[in-house]
């Protein structure tokens, strides 16, 4: 059985952790770190709550029927839909489909999404508040 | 003509035409070849028709394919006797009526007369025929290539019936690989291994197509053949396509051989309506059909793979070859292509016999199809020589004897133009000197000379031929002919052309030399297909054995062929100049003058180095000037 | 311009999109060079990129894109013609037609072009004009070929 | 497993896979300029030169390593004199056709090759081929041609004129090796081959996306899961819906903003 990301917003405070080690975890070709891949929105006050926005894999996935490379395949170890820059050509068709936003651009304009760090998910491990659970 | 129902019926067919052909039938044969048409051989068949009709004669009247004696046309043959006349006119056709078919005289001033004077009656006579052995030619200039019935009387299809009837297909393929054939295209690949992986390869339908994109400059054996025996290439492809197990045809042929597509054309409809082909050919469960492709001029469009991208309707180039074509080739399919010489090569071979086959050639092929070259091999002997035409002669025979003894030797000896090189297979051929006119030449040899079999263009020059230009010429040729996919045969050509476009207007340097063999040595090993591969060949046989015309150029800005148009001038010597003022006529620039009956000078300034005055001058009182002299 | 030509070569073709060369050939017959309008009709007929038609307009030397003259003199530039002198007698007829290899006459009479090879080697310096051939010409005899077309 | 020797290392190579492919897969470096993963080889520019033995090569024959599929037992060697003078003559004739490309000189470092004794020309395209394969083969509009034929070949829009059948996607532009394929993007508008394209705009925020009309005509054709409505909305505001979704889901009566900028 696959292992779910599950996100708890409950528990979110908002306080970007996620992102961070999203970002440094994807540096791009350069070293330099990528953008997030994981989002982490929190709420106006009163309420201090946050929520958190992650790729969903989805099982009929926009992004892989819209890149014309073949360049997003799933990995069949941990369901994760991977971006292989090497095939990808750049024509960000995949970023236009997602209606969820989760594929983002790095900072040299390639295209990055969520693939659950090869079944370990940094933003899991570093989430102070176990707001995000991998299981 | 009705269909015909079996094997067995067709050789009844056979029979039937052969008995109602009487071989001491008085017969006028009029080539109505490309190059005789192009002598006037049209109004000289007009003339005869309408002078025949007049006189309400029975007399039988032949427009027949080429008989490769092009030079002379247009060429008339007057059968029983085989009594060849040379250049024709319409105003002969009374006579040759009244005196040759009416009183059996022979009029000497239309026979063939060679340099030293001697005529000669018989076209089997005349050195250029006596010296030839014609399988492929056997019946061009004996039929007329739009009847089927003239095929059929010279036993044509009949090799057709004996497969069909006795041969299994697998002993077909056999016979072709013992036979020794290689392919007449250039390659000089085995017919019967190719034909063998095909058959062996799986997928259906297979296609066998015919290359008639027959591209070499300075070869035209194949448009010959399909203009004056087309049914012998159907028949040969048909035998393949048994053999083979093809159930789809295609003849590739060039745009610009408008009289082969049509008696192409012409021989497949009778064909069909025959049952030659189509479904069941003659009753049996053989079907095949050929549709014919025009090629739109494009020499990359005679190798194989660009071939089948062109009839497949993408543009020609060569794509890569995942696997041999003969597995996935044409639409991914099993394909087995040959040239035109090589189909009309199967019939004869089928119906002769292996044995008969490899008793012509060099070399032995009895345990490896690679061991020799077997058959004959239609050349065309054309560029500075007396008697320019097609030859076709048995493997292994000289370059001397098809120059010298078919070809009557250089063209204006008499002028002191002496022969200097041929040049063999086309652009990716190379130019072979004079100390290897003795060497036998087949396949390999040809290769071992730096050149190749090629289709078999022969190109002679002379003394008058600069072989730096003529590097210049292939190289400019194969630049616009690339198909421009590879790095190394289209910047290498495009480097290529302006280094020799410097060295023939004196402004070349050594160390481009160096740098041609450096482009040279990368485009034969690095090139996508074979054009490229090649694409070098004449600039490498000419800097082997030539070397020194190009030093010329380079260092004392000489051209020893005196062609290269900046390092020559134009003089008029005094002692030979009569004042004929013929020169002064013709030259297009006024560049000339003189007072009749004395000497005449050239306008070095006006003088546009066209040559028209030497080319007219009687009395060889031009010269030309090149290097320090000039 | 009138397509109607256009329709019916593509219909003879049955819309085959294997046919192109085929069908540009024959258009270029029937209009004597390929117009660029019936280039985009082909391709709209036979629903194909037009890049895919022309690929193969440009890619074949015997297409012309431009319009043609009344009259094409084409010059055979085949080895056995080269070596007998074919390049001066092109050089002739550009002068005499002041045009170069591939211009047509400001009064659309003459189009020279060069082909190579027509397979008639055995009378080289070989001319056609308009289809009939004219064998062992010389630079001398260029201007009394012309005359014969002016 | 085929077993395939680079170098003199044995490497283990999939069935039907390419030398190049096995060569990458296992972190060598064989220079290259018009092989891309997404299409088929075509072995044109002849950069990926490698000398082979054994498995009925050939003695010393030189080949393209993309186009030369794995055999058992087959030895390539990357790097031999012959390899290298005759890869570093072909970067030179590249180098007279597009004398003032970073890419090549950086590659004419690498390999050592020192002098241009060629002509130099002054061309901008390598004439590899990728943009008109990518458009045809991969992206589905084919839009661009290869005309022309020698030293005269082009790749380009079909007659060179602005390209109907363009839907600036730019990967044509991304995937030249020597980026000569110019693009000008503004807030409104994609500049690519002479014609210019409208930016769609996000039709919650009205920012520019990276998308024109014609671009997402083509995507709907590859699926029919993608509509307009989907993809027109940037990707801020596709977040922004999933989160008024989870926030119905988490807190009925809170609004929600963005941390940061």
């Amino acid at each position: 059985m696959e292992k779910t990301f599950i996100v708890i917003p409950e528990k979110c405070t908002g306080c970007r952790t996620c992102e961070l080690s999203c970002a440094y975890s994807h540096p791009m070709a350069s070293g330099q770190p990528g953008n997030p891949r994981i989002h982490a929105y929190n709420t106006k006050p009163p309420l201090e709550k946050g929520i958190q926005i992650v790729c969903l894999q989805c099982d009929t996935a926009a992004c892989m029927e819209a890149c014309p490379a073949f360049a997003l395949q799933r990995n069949l170890e941990t369901g994760a839909i991977e971006v292989h820059l090497d095939r990808c050509i750049n024509c960000h068709a995949c970023f236009n489909a997602c209606s969820f936003g989760n594929i983002v651009l790095d900072p040299n304009n390639r295209v990055a999404k969520c693939d659950l760090c090869g079944g370990d998910p940094k933003c899991v491990q570093f989430c102070p508040t176990g707001a995000l659970l991998y299981q | 003509m009705e269909r015909i129902s079996s094997p067995n019926a067709l050789l009844d067919v056979i029979k039937k035409h052969q008995d109602a052909r009487d071989p001491d039938k008085v017969r006028i044969s009029v080539c109505q070849g490309t190059g005789c048409i192009a002598s006037g051989a049209n109004s000289v068949m007009a003339s005869f028709e309408s002078t025949l009709l007049e006189k309400n004669s029975s007399v039988e009247l032949l427009g027949t394919g080429c008989h490769g004696f092009c030079e002379r046309g247009p060429l008339v043959v007057i059968q029983p006797e085989g009594t060849l006349y040379q250049r024709v006119k319409p105003e002969n056709v009374n006579e040759i009526l009244d005196k040759t078919i009416g009183n059996g005289e022979v009029i000497t001033k239309l026979l063939y007369r060679d340099e030293a004077k001697n005529t000669y009656e018989k076209e089997q006579d005349v050195p250029f025929y006596k010296h030839q052995e014609r399988i492929v030619f056997a019946m061009n200039g004996h039929i007329d290539p739009s009847r089927i019935e003239d095929y059929l009387a010279m036993g044509g299809y009949g090799a057709l019936a004996k497969v069909l009837l006795n041969i299994e297909p697998e002993q077909v393929i056999h016979m072709v690989t013992k036979s020794g054939l290689r392919g007449r295209g250039g390659g000089g690949f085995p017919a019967g291994v190719k034909w063998k992986s095909c058959r062996d390869a799986e997928g259906s339908p297979k296609y066998i197509i015919c290359n008639a994109d027959e591209g070499d400059p300075g070869a035209f054996m194949d448009r010959s053949i399909m203009e004056g025996n087309p049914h012998s290439v159907i028949e040969g492809m048909i035998i393949g396509a048994y053999a083979i197990g093809a159930t789809k045809g295609y003849v590739y042929i060039r745009n610009e051989y408008p009289l082969a597509l049509l008696r192409l054309e012409n021989a497949l409809e009778q064909a069909r309506e025959l049952g030659l082909l189509g479904d069941n050919i003659l009753g049996t469960d053989c079907s095949f059909d050929i549709t014919i492709n025009r090629g739109g001029g494009a020499f990359v469009c005679g190798e194989s793979t660009a071939l089948m991208m062109s009839i497949e309707g993408k543009v020609g180039r060569p794509r890569v070859k995942w696997q041999h074509t003969a597995k996935k080739g044409l639409w991914g399919n099993p394909t087995n292509i040959n040239n035109v010489e090589t189909w009309a090569n199967i019939p004869p071979i089928m119906d002769r016999g292996v044995d008969w086959f490899t008793s012509i050639g060099t070399g032995d092929v009895s345990n490896n199809p690679w061991g020799g070259s077997k058959g004959t091999k239609i050349f065309s002997l054309v560029g500075k020589v007396n008697n320019t035409g097609l030859v076709e002669v048995p493997m292994g025979i000289s370059i001397r004897s098809i120059v010298f003894d078919m070809g009557g030797g250089i063209k204006n000896s008499q002028k002191g133009r002496t022969f200097k090189a041929v040049q063999t297979g086309g652009p990716s051929g190379g130019c072979i000197p004079e100390q290897y006119l003795d060497n036998p030449i087949d396949f390999d040899e040809l290769t071992r000379l730096g050149s190749m079999m090629g289709s078999g263009g022969m190109i002679v020059m002379d003394d008058r031929t600069c072989m730096v230009e003529v590097a210049r010429y292939f190289v400019d040729f194969l630049k616009e002919e690339s198909c421009g996919k590879c790095t190394p045969c289209r910047e290498g050509l495009r480097a290529m052309s302006e280094i020799l476009g410097r060295i023939v207007k004196g402004q070349g340097r050594h160390e481009d030399l160096v740098v041609l063999e450096d482009l040279a040595s990368t485009m034969s090993v690095a090139s996508f297909c074979n054009l490229g591969l090649t694409a070098a060949n004449p600039v490498l046989s000419t800097l082997k054995y030539f070397r020194q015309e190009y030093l010329d150029h380079i260092d004392k800005g000489e051209c020893a062929g005196r062609q290269c148009q900046d390092l020559i001038k134009y003089t008029i010597s005094e002692e030979n100049c009569t004042g004929c003022t013929l020169c002064a006529r013709k030259c297009p620039t006024k560049a000339i003058s003189g007072e009749k009956k004395s000497l005449h000078v050239i306008d070095q300034e006006l003088c546009v180095r066209c040559g028209v005055c030497d080319d007219v001058c009687n009395f060889n009182a031009v010269t030309i000037l090149s290097g320090p002299e000039r | 311009m009138d397509l109607a030509k256009v329709d019916q070569i593509v219909e003879k073709y049955g819309f085959d999109k294997n046919a192109v060369l085929a069908i540009l050939q024959d258009i270029q017959v029937a209009y004597n060079y390929l117009p660029r309008e019936a280039i985009n009709k082909v391709s709209e007929l036979l629903s194909l990129p037009l890049g895919q038609i022309s690929s193969q307009a440009t890619f074949f030397s015997s297409f012309s894109l431009t319009p043609r003259g009344e009259h094409i003199v084409t010059v055979c530039m085949g080895t056995a013609c080269h070596v007998r002198g074919a390049p001066r007698v092109l050089s002739e007829l550009e002068r005499e037609l002041k045009i170069d290899d591939g211009e047509t006459t400001a009064d659309g009479k003459f189009t020279i072009e060069t082909v190579n090879c027509v397979g008639a080697c055995a009378l080289g310096p070989l001319v056609m004009v308009n289809g009939n051939y004219h064998g062992n010409i010389d630079t001398a005899e260029v201007s009394t070929l012309l005359s014969a077309y002016r | 497993m085929i077993h395939v020797r680079i170098n003199g290392k044995l490497l283990e190579a999939k069935k039907g896979e390419t030398v190049l492919q096995l060569a990458q897969r296992n972190g060598y470096h064989i220079p290259n300029l018009c092989y891309h993963p997404s299409l088929k080889a075509d072995g044109a520019c002849r950069m990926c030169l490698v000398e082979v033995k054994g498995a009925n090569a050939k003695p010393n024959s030189l080949t393209t390593a993309c186009t030369l599929t794995v055999k058992e037992g087959m030895e390539v060697l990357l790097d031999t004199p012959e390899v290298s003078k005759h890869r570093n003559t072909i970067l030179e004739m590249l180098m007279a056709l597009v004398p003032d490309s970073p890419v090549l000189t950086k590659m004419a470092e690498e390999y050592g090759l020192k002098e241009i004794r060629l002509a130099q020309g002054d061309e901008v395209c390598i004439k590899c081929g990728l943009c008109v394969r990518i458009c045809d083969e991969v992206v589905g509009a084919k839009a661009l041609a290869m005309e022309g034929r020698g030293t005269e070949t082009t790749f380009n829009p079909p007659f060179n004129e602005p390209p109907e059948r363009c839907v600036a996607c730019t990967s044509c532009a991304f995937i030249c090796p020597v980026q000569c394929i110019p693009v000008k993007k503004t807030n409104d508008s994609i500049t690519i081959w002479g014609r210019e394209f409208d930016r769609l705009k996000c039709t919650r925020c009205g920012r520019a996306l990276d998308l024109t009309e014609e671009h997402m005509a083509l995507m709907m054709t590859r699926s029919s899961h993608l509509k307009p409505e989907d993809l027109n909305v940037c990707d801020v505001c596709s977040r922004k819906e999933v989160l008024g979704t989870m926030k119905s889901l988490v807190d009925g009566q809170i609004t929600l903003e963005r941390v940061g900028k």
